[in-house]
């Protein structure tokens, strides 16, 4: 079609509209995907605030134990297993790793990455309760 | 007045068309051609042909077989000369197509593979999976953007062709988007504009298969081939009509009734389901007519079956026909045996045009299925069609571009003077019409029907004469249509009448050289006349236009190089 | 299209999606453990939990290998966060999160949580392999 | 059995008329179990308004024309069965993400400009005269790239896409798979040359992973992979010391 057909008719472009994400499940759980950065961005700057805490001395120092910050990780916590299982899940797919000149299987992939994970979390799992008192 | 203007035009974009613009640029980079089509060229008809292409390339094959296969599978209508260059070039243009990109399946060691086809005494069938004709579109489409010479007019649909002084200068064309009228000129024009399938209502065919460029050519004077001559694919499903390939019979599928039969027998008995399509699809019809088809709520059919294959065989050779029918059937190939029937598939005919495309009007080349270059005869052999849209596509190609570096430009006047009657002539026809009372979809639906019945596999006099009155009807109903859609943009309506007046004239053409052919041979088979009849018709039927209803016919000899004709048996 | 020529890899985007990629890793790996364990278990009472005692909490803060993982483990992530909220807010619809300025004030901020937490682990406990 | 009939509702829109789209009731017969929605509309225009725009052809799901949003999914109309909708009403409209030129007729101008900038076609440093025969190819370096040439270049993908909702500079999911198809072939060298396109900021970065293109794809072809496994080995290139080869 030549450059002034295009321009000689009118076309409808329909708005997008920023609630578009409420239209699918899929669309929603992607934003929730996207969202957990915020809850997870939030515990780790407790997690950086409570390292420095430790750096003022024994004298003023009390373990977190609030109620409000028990649920406030309680909450964090779907979000961050949420991201885990999705990233971990996603990564795995897109993942290309060939062993002896064969391509492996993404199911394959995903697996060891879900093992990985596991491996990870009882390892620094051991070292945090390990190293209590 | 100033038109866009070019060196080439080539009208169509499929696989035929396409080639041919590439080979314009590649005979001569200084080049400008333009390329119409009425749909994008992704979406051209190429894109449904599933099994492959035949060419020589395996070290115990030979051109002689290949060309022998040919002219015997077109129960010698075809023209020898035509198909000895058509088996020498086809392997060149498959490994063109290797070149740029086509993902053909490979033997072990790397090289094209090839499978078993009807008619072939051999392996010459090379093929990307089963969904040859989309990759070879695909690949063709896409390496076609890199030449900046070729100017696409998509979505374009040309209405009539442009003659001045006896030569064929470019065409008027509608541009779907804005609902203009264009005259596009050109020194030469390329017709690919592929099949006339929409002509029948049981079709592998897509919407866009209308015979728009026969009929282009044949109200240009241009006579139109061997029209008589329509494929009917054995393998169809019911309702839709969906190919299912001969790659499937090729790879080893069974073809059998509801006895469980293997009916081929008493046909066929050497090749069995490798036989040619014209044979096969006879052979079922006699089993329905003496009742041993499956009965089935759209009519009777056969079983093809594939299940003592296996699933990895299927997946790797025939994976698009497993998805076709757990998509369109519900059934999984891998378990079930796939209902069939035959189906109308291709037009051997088609313009008359010579081994270069060259037509007879000064200017006007053809290629492709709307063409009859000789090569199809009475039946065409399954994967030579996709051969032939490169073969006979870069021909017509590097004919037109030799052409154009003396031919001089079209004069403007004279052009602009033509779009001003073409446009009055369709505003006065569809858009400005009042009082019209007939629907376009009704006198198609009817017009498919009966072409069905008339000039199905089987033909009688009295069925084709039947016909050409009930043409006739619908012709005279066509002139009180009703346009409903008074809109210029898009408007699909339009087009579908100019559509069915081009169908309406090439069932007219079919008609009629199948009424005056009074034999049986290839894919026209007269149940009156049911043998072969060399004495009176080793010849090419060429029916021209006339302001009477019926066309005048001309019979011209069958060139015969190496081979003589002798009884056709498989 | 004549930008096309002007066309060049962008090596910026390449940059922070390398780091959204790597601290996206990291995050699914490693972040629930720690909240479950210091977040959940270790307040409730459930397990005994290095953090609940400043003498094994500051122990532990000074061994230069966990300072390290503590670094790797706060800072990579962040900058994983900083793609994704940037890309929440054009998801929705505020477009100006893809400019020049968004980038700076969304990568910036991950930079500086890195600089924060060297500058936390080095100034909380003084280096020790004990 | 009694007759049994199906409601479409379709888009309006002629621009020589209306300031807006809007929906058109068609009361029609349904009277076989194997009717797809195309087959509904080809009914209405046959039959009912000869006015209604919408493309199709080969209704076998390979040409890619019939391609609109049914009752809220990117579909091929020619394989969306009315049996699964049915005793519900069938909503058709135009893809989502595109301007509507025309009742069910969306301009995919962009996508025709898009799919040549990323070169689709073999590029080589030296190419092989056609007298030496064909490259060698086996079918497993086929199978690297089979999947990503499936594209029938329908356009669900871009009508699933929001990234491309929102910002149409998007390259969008088939133009990035179609790049990836002909990185991967063993016969290209053009990786290098696709980069500025690919990598551009409009190119794969702007994907930010929804994966919807994906679930749409009626060929399988997976754009999302073939957009973030691009990312992955564009980011190699220059992030390991030897990446940056051809």
């Amino acid at each position: 079609m030549s450059a002034e057909a295009e321009t000689a008719t009118r076309t409808y472009r329909p708005p997008m509209g920023a609630g578009w994400w409420t239209r699918k499940g899929h669309y929603f759980w992607y934003m929730v995907r996207e969202f957990t950065a915020l809850p997870l961005a939030l515990w780790l700057l407790w997690l950086l605030y409570e390292i420095q805490r430790a750096g003022r001395g024994p004298s003023g120092y009390y373990p977190p134990n609030s109620t409000a910050f028990v649920i406030f990780s309680a909450i964090c916590l779907p979000f961050a297993l949420y991201h885990s299982f999705t990233f971990l899940k996603l990564a795995g797919v897109i993942l290309r790793v060939k062993l002896l000149d064969k391509p492996l299987a993404s199911g394959v992939i995903v697996a060891t990455m879900f093992g990985t994970w596991l491996v990870a979390s009882v390892v620094v799992g051991a070292v945090l309760i390990g190293f209590g008192r | 007045m100033d038109f866009e203007s070019y060196d080439v035009l080539v009208v169509g974009g499929g696989l035929a068309g396409i080639r041919a613009a590439i080979a314009v640029v590649e005979a001569n980079p200084r080049l400008k051609v333009a390329m119409v089509s009425k749909v994008y060229p992704m979406r051209s008809h190429t894109v449904s042909a599933e099994g492959g292409a035949a060419a020589v390339l395996r070290p115990e094959d030979s051109y002689e077989t290949h060309a022998f296969d040919t002219i015997k599978g077109s129960d010698y209508l075809a023209d020898q000369d035509v198909v000895e260059a058509f088996v020498r070039e086809a392997p060149i243009e498959v490994i063109q197509m290797e070149h740029w990109g086509c993902p053909w399946s490979r033997e072990p060691d790397g090289k094209i593979s090839a499978r078993p086809f009807g008619g072939m005494t051999t392996w010459r069938t090379c093929f990307a999976a089963d969904k040859t004709g989309f990759h070879m579109l695909h690949t063709v489409f896409q390496t076609s953007l890199k030449f900046d010479q070729i100017h696409r007019h998509d979505e374009a649909f040309a209405t009539k062709l442009l003659v001045e002084d006896g030569r064929c200068v470019g065409v008027v064309a509608i541009d779907m988007r804005s609902g203009k009228f264009d005259a596009i000129t050109a020194k030469a024009v390329i017709l690919a504009t592929g099949g006339l399938g929409r002509v029948y209502a049981f079709t592998t065919n897509g919407n866009i298969c209308t015979g728009d460029g026969m009929a282009l050519a044949y109200r240009a004077g241009v006579g139109l081939k061997d029209m008589e001559m329509v494929q009917f694919h054995p393998t169809g499903l019911p309702f839709t009509g969906i190919l299912i390939t001969e790659a499937v019979r090729g790879e080893g599928g069974y073809l059998t009734n509801k006895d469980g039969e293997r009916f081929l027998k008493r046909y066929v008995p050497n090749k069995m389901e490798l036989g040619p399509r014209d044979i096969i699809s006879r052979a079922m019809t006699t089993e329905f007519e003496e009742g041993r088809g499956f009965e089935g709520a759209h009519g009777k059919y056969m079983h093809l079956d594939v299940r003592h294959l296996g699933e990895a065989v299927i997946d790797s050779k025939l994976p698009f026909m497993r998805e076709l029918g757990r998509e369109f059937v519900g059934i999984d190939i891998v378990h079930d045996p796939i209902p069939v029937r035959p189906v109308q598939h291709y037009m051997m005919g088609g313009v008359d045009a010579d081994i270069s495309g060259v037509t007879p009007l000064a200017g006007l080349y053809a290629a492709g299925e709307c063409a009859n270059v000789g090569l199809n005869g009475g039946n065409r052999l399954g994967s030579n069609s996709l051969s032939e849209c490169l073969v006979f596509g870069a021909a017509a190609g590097r004919q037109a571009a030799d052409y154009v570096s003396s031919a001089r430009a079209p004069g403007s006047n004279p052009v602009g003077a033509m779009l001003k009657d073409e446009t009055a002539r369709i505003e006065a026809a569809y858009l400005d019409k009042k009082g019209g009372d007939e629907r376009i979809g009704a006198i198609r639906e009817e017009m498919q029907l009966a072409m069905d019945v008339g000039a199905g596999v089987f033909r009688t006099r009295e069925g084709l004469e039947k016909l050409t009155k009930q043409l006739g009807t619908l012709r005279d109903r066509f002139e009180k249509i009703k346009i409903e859609d008074s809109s210029r943009t898009f408007n699909t309506e339009l087009m579908a009448a100019m559509e069915l007046d081009f169908m309406l004239e090439v069932a007219d053409v079919i008609t009629y050289s199948a009424l005056a052919r009074e034999e049986s041979r290839g894919a026209h088979s007269r149940r009156d006349y049911p043998e072969r009849d060399d004495a009176k018709y080793l010849k090419h039927t060429v029916a021209f236009r006339t302001d009477d209803i019926s066309p005048r016919l001309e019979y011209r000899d069958v060139r015969i190089t190496n081979f003589k004709p002798q009884a056709r048996t498989y | 299209m004549t930008e096309q020529v002007a066309r060049r890899p962008a090596l910026a985007h390449l940059f922070w999606w390398f780091m959204f990629s790597q601290g996206g890793v990291l995050a699914a790996l490693l972040i629930p453990v720690h909240i479950v364990v210091q977040g959940i278990l270790g307040p409730l009472g459930v397990v005994k939990v290095v953090d609940r005692h400043y003498d094994t909490w500051i122990s532990i803060l000074g061994n230069p290998i966990v300072k390290l993982y503590l670094l790797v483990l706060i800072s990579l992530p962040f900058f994983h966060f900083a793609h994704r909220l940037r890309y929440l807010l054009v998801d929705l619809g505020v477009p100006a999160a893809k400019s020049f300025p968004a980038q700076v004030v969304f990568y910036g901020a991950a930079i500086l949580v890195t600089l924060v937490t060297i500058w936390v682990l080095l100034t909380t406990a003084p280096i020790s392999l004990g | 059995m009694a007759d049994k009939r199906i409601t479409i509702r379709a888009t309006r829109f002629d621009p020589e008329k209306d300031k807006s789209p809007r929906l058109q009731s068609y009361d029609i017969p349904f009277s076989d179990d194997s009717m797809v929605v195309l087959d509904a509309l080809n009914y209405i225009k046959s039959h009912v308004d000869g006015s209604l725009s919408y493309r199709w052809s080969c209704r076998m799901g390979i040409c890619g024309s019939c391609g609109m949003t049914v009752n809220g999914t990117p579909k091929l109309t020619c394989s969306a069965f009315l049996r699964d909708y049915w005793p519900r009403s069938v909503t058709v409209t135009p893809l989502n993400n595109f301007p509507i030129v025309r009742d069910l007729v969306v301009d995919m101008e962009d996508f025709m400009h898009k799919l040549k900038s990323i070169k689709p076609w073999i590029i080589r440093k030296q190419e092989i005269p056609l007298g030496a025969g064909e490259h060698r190819q086996t079918m497993d370096q086929i199978g690297e790239f089979r999947q990503f040439s499936q594209c029938i270049n329908c356009m669900l993908c871009y009508a699933a896409c929001p990234v491309y909702g929102l910002d149409n500079e998007f390259l969008g999911p088939a133009a990035i798979a179609l790049a990836r198809r002909y990185n991967l072939d063993s016969r290209d060298q053009g990786t290098k040359e696709r980069l500025p396109m690919i990598a551009h900021p409009d190119g794969i970065w702007e994907c930010s992973f929804v994966g919807e293109c994906s679930v749409v794809c009626p060929k399988g072809v997976d754009p999302a992979k073939a957009i973030q496994q691009t990312k992955l080995d564009t980011t190699m290139r220059f992030v390991l010391p030897y990446g940056n080869r051809e």
